[in-house]
C-alpha cells in the first residue's frame, strides 16, 4: 500500500488557493479580503514547495504574507472613512465581468490542455517524477545572480531605490 | 486528465487564480482590493514560471524570473498604495469611480 | 552518532514494520507533540523565572506560597486561565478573533521544527533553515494586526499597529546580522552553521572577525529584544499607556496563547542566537563534555543565560519612546549591521 | 526537501489543534456567566466613545514601505551570502553595487526625516520658558 501524499496535498492545497482567493475576490471586507490573501499565499508557497522551489517557497512567504501584505493592511487602515468593523469593499458589473472571466477561463484553460507541452523542447512531460529530491536551489540561484542574470540583477536595484523614493516622496503629506 | 498530479494540474490551478485575481481587478471599487487582484494574478504567473521551470527545463530560470516578478510586485505595490494614500489625503475616498476628476 | 539516537533520523525509520510514509508521518506528529509540550513547559518556567529574577531585582521575595518557593505558581495561573471565561466583546469580529491566536501560536511552533538540539536531533533539517525562520515569523506580524484590528477597540488597534510597525523595523537588522553569519558558513541549514563552528569556544561566531562578527551579535540579540515586544523596546503592550495593546480584549485561554507565544518565542530567539553565534549545541572545551546528552545541556544552559539576559534587561531599563525605538533600529542598528557585514566581506577576502 | 516541509506543515497543523483542543478543553471547564456588560468594548471603564477606526498616522505606511524595500534586498542577500566563499571578490564587488544603490535611498529617507517618527507638535508655551529667558516681574509689566 502507498498513500499518494503528493497528489493529496496538492489537491489540499490547491483546494486552500481556491477557496482563499475566492475569499478575497468575493467578501465585502476589506480585511476578510486581506485574510483570503493571505491563505492564497501561503498555498503558493506551498505549491512552490511542491515543485522543488525551496528558496521560492521561503521568498514568497517572506516578502508577500511579510511585508506586501503588512504594506496592504496598513493602507486600508489608512485609507477607509470608517464608522464600524465592515469596511466597504463592493463590487460593481458582476454580470458582465462573470461573463468576460469565464470566458478568458474557459479559454485559458482549453489552450492549456491541448498545447503539446514540450514538444518544442523534446521532452516528454510524463517523465518528470514530482517526488524525486530535488537539488536545493539556494546556491545555484545565487549563483545564476551572479553570472547569468547579472545585469536585471543591477537593475533590480535602481528599480527598489525608484520604488523607494518614489513612493516615500508621494506619500508624504506635503507632497 | 487523470488525477495523478502533472503539469496540467498547476496549469489549470493557476488559470483558476488568475481569473480570480482578474475578476477582483474588474469589478472591484476599491482602490486597495484592485491591488490585491493584481497581487494574484502576478501569483498566478509566478506559479506558471516554476511549473513549467519544473517540467520543461533543467536549469533554475524559471525560478530566477519569479523571483523578479516578486520583486516587481513589492515595487510595485509600495507605489501603488503610496498613490492611494496620496489620493486619500486630496480627495478623502478609495473608490476609483470617485476619482475621476482628470477626466475630461 | 551513537546507536541509540540514530532512530531519529527521519529517512528509512519504520514503526512495526508499518509503510516508511506512516511512519514518517507518526514520527512528525510525535515531534509537534513534543514540542506543544516543551513550548507550554517553557512558557511555564519561563513566566516563574521572569517573576524570581524581578522579585530579586526589587529585593523582594516573588510568589512563595504555592508550591516550594512558588514552583508550582505558574501551573495554578495556567489552570486559572484555562477555567476563565472566555469573553468575545459584542463589538468585536468573532471568526478574525479567533483566528489571530491560533495563528500566532502554530507559527511560532512551526518555527521550532527546524531547531538543531544536539547532534543530528532535528525534525526538519530544511536546507534553507535560518531564512524559514525569518519568513515563518511574518506569521507573528500578521496575526498581531488581526488580533488589534478584530478587538474593535481603541488600545488594541494601536498596539497592534504599533507592534507590526516595531516588529518590521527591526526584522531588516536582524535578517543583515544573520547574513554576517550566513557568508562565513556559506549555507542556511541550521546543522551547517554548527558544523562551521567546530571546536572550542573561540571558533564560535560570536569571536571570529572581531570586531564585526560581534557587532552582528549585539545587533541581532537588540533586534530581536524588539521582535519580542519585550522591554525596553515593550511599547506594544505599554500597560500605562494602552492597557493590554493587541491583547485587551482577550480573556482567558485565547489571551494565554499570546502569552504562550511570547514566551516560546523567547526561547526560540535564545535557541536561535545560540544556533548563530555561540556554537550551537557544541561543548565550549572543544570535545571535552561534548557527548549526546551534555550537548543538549550545552545548548539550554547557553540558551537560558541568553533568556536571563533578556529578563535582566527588562527589569533595569525603562520604556524607550516610539521615536526612539525607530532612531534604534533605522539610525543605529541597520547602518551598523551593514558596517559588519561589508566589514566581515573585506576580511573574507583580503 | 519534500519530507522536510511536510514536516513544517505538521508542526503548522499540530499547533493550530493544539490552541483548538484547549479552547475546547477551556470552553468545557469553564463557568460561563454572561452578562451583556461583560461584552462590551473595554475603555478604562467608561463607556467606549467614538470609533476605534481613528485615522492613523502616514508614518506607519512609510516605515513599512521602507521595511519592504529592505526586506526585497535581503532576499537576494540571502542567496549571495551562501555563494559568497565560492565566488570571492568579484561577487562581493557586485553585491556592494547593489548594497550601495540601496543605502542611497536609505540616505535620501533618511535625510527628508521619513525615519523620524513624528512627534505631536506642541507649540512652545511662553509662559514655560527656561530659566534664563525667563523675564522677570518688571520686565514682564514693562512689556505689557
Amino acid at each position: 500500500m502507498n498513500i499518494p501524499f503528493y497528489d493529496i496535498l496538492f489537491y489540499v492545497f490547491a483546494a486552500l488557493i481556491v477557496s482563499s482567493a475566492a475569499v478575497m475576490v468575493f467578501s465585502r471586507n476589506v480585511i476578510y479580503s486581506a485574510v483570503g490573501l493571505l491563505f492564497a499565499f501561503f498555498g503558493v508557497a506551498a505549491i512552490y514547495v511542491l515543485l522543488g522551489a525551496d528558496f521560492v517557497a521561503v521568498a514568497q512567504i517572506l516578502i508577500y504574507v511579510g511585508g506586501i501584505l503588512v504594506l496592504l493592511i496598513f493602507g486600508v487602515m489608512l485609507s477607509q472613512k470608517v464608522t464600524s468593523v465592515d469596511i466597504k469593499n463592493g463590487a460593481v458589473q458582476i454580470v458582465p465581468a462573470i461573463l468576460v472571466v469565464g470566458g478568458v477561463l474557459f479559454i485559458l484553460i482549453r489552450v492549456l490542455l491541448s498545447t503539446p507541452w514540450g514538444a518544442a523542447s523534446g521532452r516528454n512531460i510524463q517523465d518528470v517524477d514530482l517526488t524525486a529530491a530535488v537539488e536545493p536551489t539556494t546556491q545555484q540561484i545565487g549563483r545564476l545572480l551572479m553570472t547569468e542574470y547579472l545585469i536585471p540583477f543591477e537593475i533590480v536595484s535602481v528599480l527598489l531605490l525608484g520604488a523607494l523614493i518614489g513612493a516615500a516622496f508621494i506619500a508624504r503629506k506635503d507632497a | 486528465m487523470s488525477l495523478t498530479v502533472g503539469l496540467h494540474h498547476f496549469l489549470v490551478l493557476s488559470a483558476i487564480l488568475f481569473s480570480l485575481g482578474l475578476y477582483a481587478v474588474v469589478t472591484k471599487r476599491n482602490a486597495v482590493t484592485v491591488l490585491m487582484g493584481v497581487e494574484l494574478i502576478l501569483n498566478a504567473a509566478n506559479l506558471n514560471f516554476i511549473a513549467f521551470g519544473r517540467f520543461l527545463d533543467t536549469d533554475l530560470d524559471g525560478q530566477i524570473f519569479s523571483v523578479f516578478v516578486i520583486v516587481t510586485a513589492a515595487a510595485a505595490a509600495a507605489v501603488a498604495l503610496a498613490i492611494v494614500l496620496n489620493l486619500y489625503e486630496r480627495i478623502k475616498t478609495v473608490n476609483l469611480d470617485e476619482a475621476d476628476s482628470l477626466a475630461g | 552518532m551513537p546507536a541509540f539516537i540514530s532512530f531519529l533520523t527521519i529517512t528509512e525509520f519504520t514503526i512495526f514494520g508499518l509503510p516508511e510514509d506512516i511512519s514518517n508521518l507518526i514520527f512528525m506528529v510525535l515531534g509537534a507533540a513534543i514540542f506543544c509540550g516543551v513550548s507550554a513547559v517553557m512558557a511555564l518556567l519561563g513566566v516563574y523565572l521572569e517573576r524570581k529574577i524581578s522579585a530579586k531585582m526589587q529585593d523582594r521575595l516573588g510568589p512563595m506560597e504555592v508550591g516550594s518557593h512558588g514552583i508550582l505558581q505558574t501551573l495554578a495561573d495556567a489552570v486559572k486561565l484555562l477555567l476563565k471565561e472566555d469573553i468575545v466583546p459584542a463589538a468585536a469580529d468573532k471568526t478574525l478573533h479567533f483566528i489571530a491566536p491560533v495563528m500566532i501560536f502554530a507559527a511560532t511552533l512551526a518555527a521550532f521544527a527546524v531547531l538543531q538540539f544536539s547532534e543530528g536531533i532535528v525534525f526538519s533539517d530544511l536546507n534553507v533553515g535560518i531564512f524559514y525562520i525569518i519568513a515563518i515569523s511574518s506569521f507573528v506580524v500578521i496575526a498581531i494586526i488581526l488580533a488589534g484590528w478584530s478587538s474593535n477597540n481603541k488600545w488594541s488597534l494601536l498596539g497592534g499597529m504599533r507592534a507590526a510597525a516595531q516588529i518590521v523595523s527591526f526584522e531588516i537588522p536582524a535578517s543583515l546580522a544573520v547574513m554576517v553569519v550566513v557568508m562565513s558558513v556559506g549555507s542556511l541549514n541550521l546543522g551547517d552553521i554548527i558544523d562551521a563552528q567546530e571546536g572550542s569556544m573561540f571558533s564560535w561566531m560570536i569571536f571570529r572577525f572581531f570586531p564585526f562578527n560581534f557587532i552582528a551579535f549585539i545587533v541581532f540579540f537588540v533586534a530581536s529584544l524588539a521582535e519580542l515586544n519585550r522591554a525596553p523596546f515593550d511599547m506594544p503592550e505599554a500597560e500605562s499607556e494602552i492597557v493590554a495593546g493587541f491583547a485587551t480584549e482577550y480573556s482567558g485561554f485565547k489571551w494565554s496563547c499570546f502569552f504562550l507565544a511570547e514566551y516560546a518565542n523567547m526561547f526560540l530567539v535564545s535557541v536561535v542566537i545560540t544556533t548563530l553565534f555561540l556554537g550551537g549545541w557544541r561543548s565550549p572545551f572543544g570535545d571535552f563534555l561534548n557527548s549526546q546528552p551534555f550537548q543538549l545541556f550545552w545548548l539550554l544552559s547557553k540558551a537560558f543565560v541568553i533568556i536571563f539576559i533578556q529578563m535582566w534587561l527588562r527589569w533595569t531599563l525603562p520604556r524607550v519612546r516610539v521615536d526612539q525605538l525607530m532612531y534604534t533600529s533605522w539610525k543605529v542598528l541597520t547602518p551598523f549591521a551593514f558596517v559588519a557585514m561589508i566589514g566581515v566581506g573585506l576580511l573574507m577576502i583580503l | 526537501m519534500l519530507l522536510n516541509f511536510a514536516t513544517v506543515l505538521v508542526f503548522l497543523v499540530a499547533g493550530a489543534f493544539f490552541v483548538g483542543m484547549n479552547l475546547v478543553i477551556s470552553r468545557l471547564l469553564q463557568t460561563r456567566n454572561p452578562h451583556p456588560v461583560k461584552l462590551t468594548t473595554y475603555e478604562c471603564g467608561e463607556i467606549a466613545e467614538g470609533h476605534s477606526w481613528v485615522q492613523f498616522n502616514i508614518r506607519f505606511y512609510v516605515i513599512a514601505l521602507i521595511f519592504l524595500i529592505f526586506e526585497v534586498e535581503i532576499v537576494f542577500l540571502f542567496p549571495w551570502a551562501t555563494i559568497f566563499k565560492e565566488l570571492g571578490a568579484f561577487a562581493f564587488v557586485e553585491m556592494m553595487i547593489f548594497v550601495f544603490i540601496l543605502l542611497v535611498g536609505l540616505a535620501y529617507v533618511w535625510g527628508k526625516g521619513d525615519l523620524e517618527w513624528e512627534k505631536p507638535n506642541i507649540v512652545p508655551d511662553a509662559r514655560v520658558k527656561p530659566v534664563s529667558e525667563q523675564k522677570t516681574n518688571k520686565e514682564q509689566i514693562a512689556a505689557v
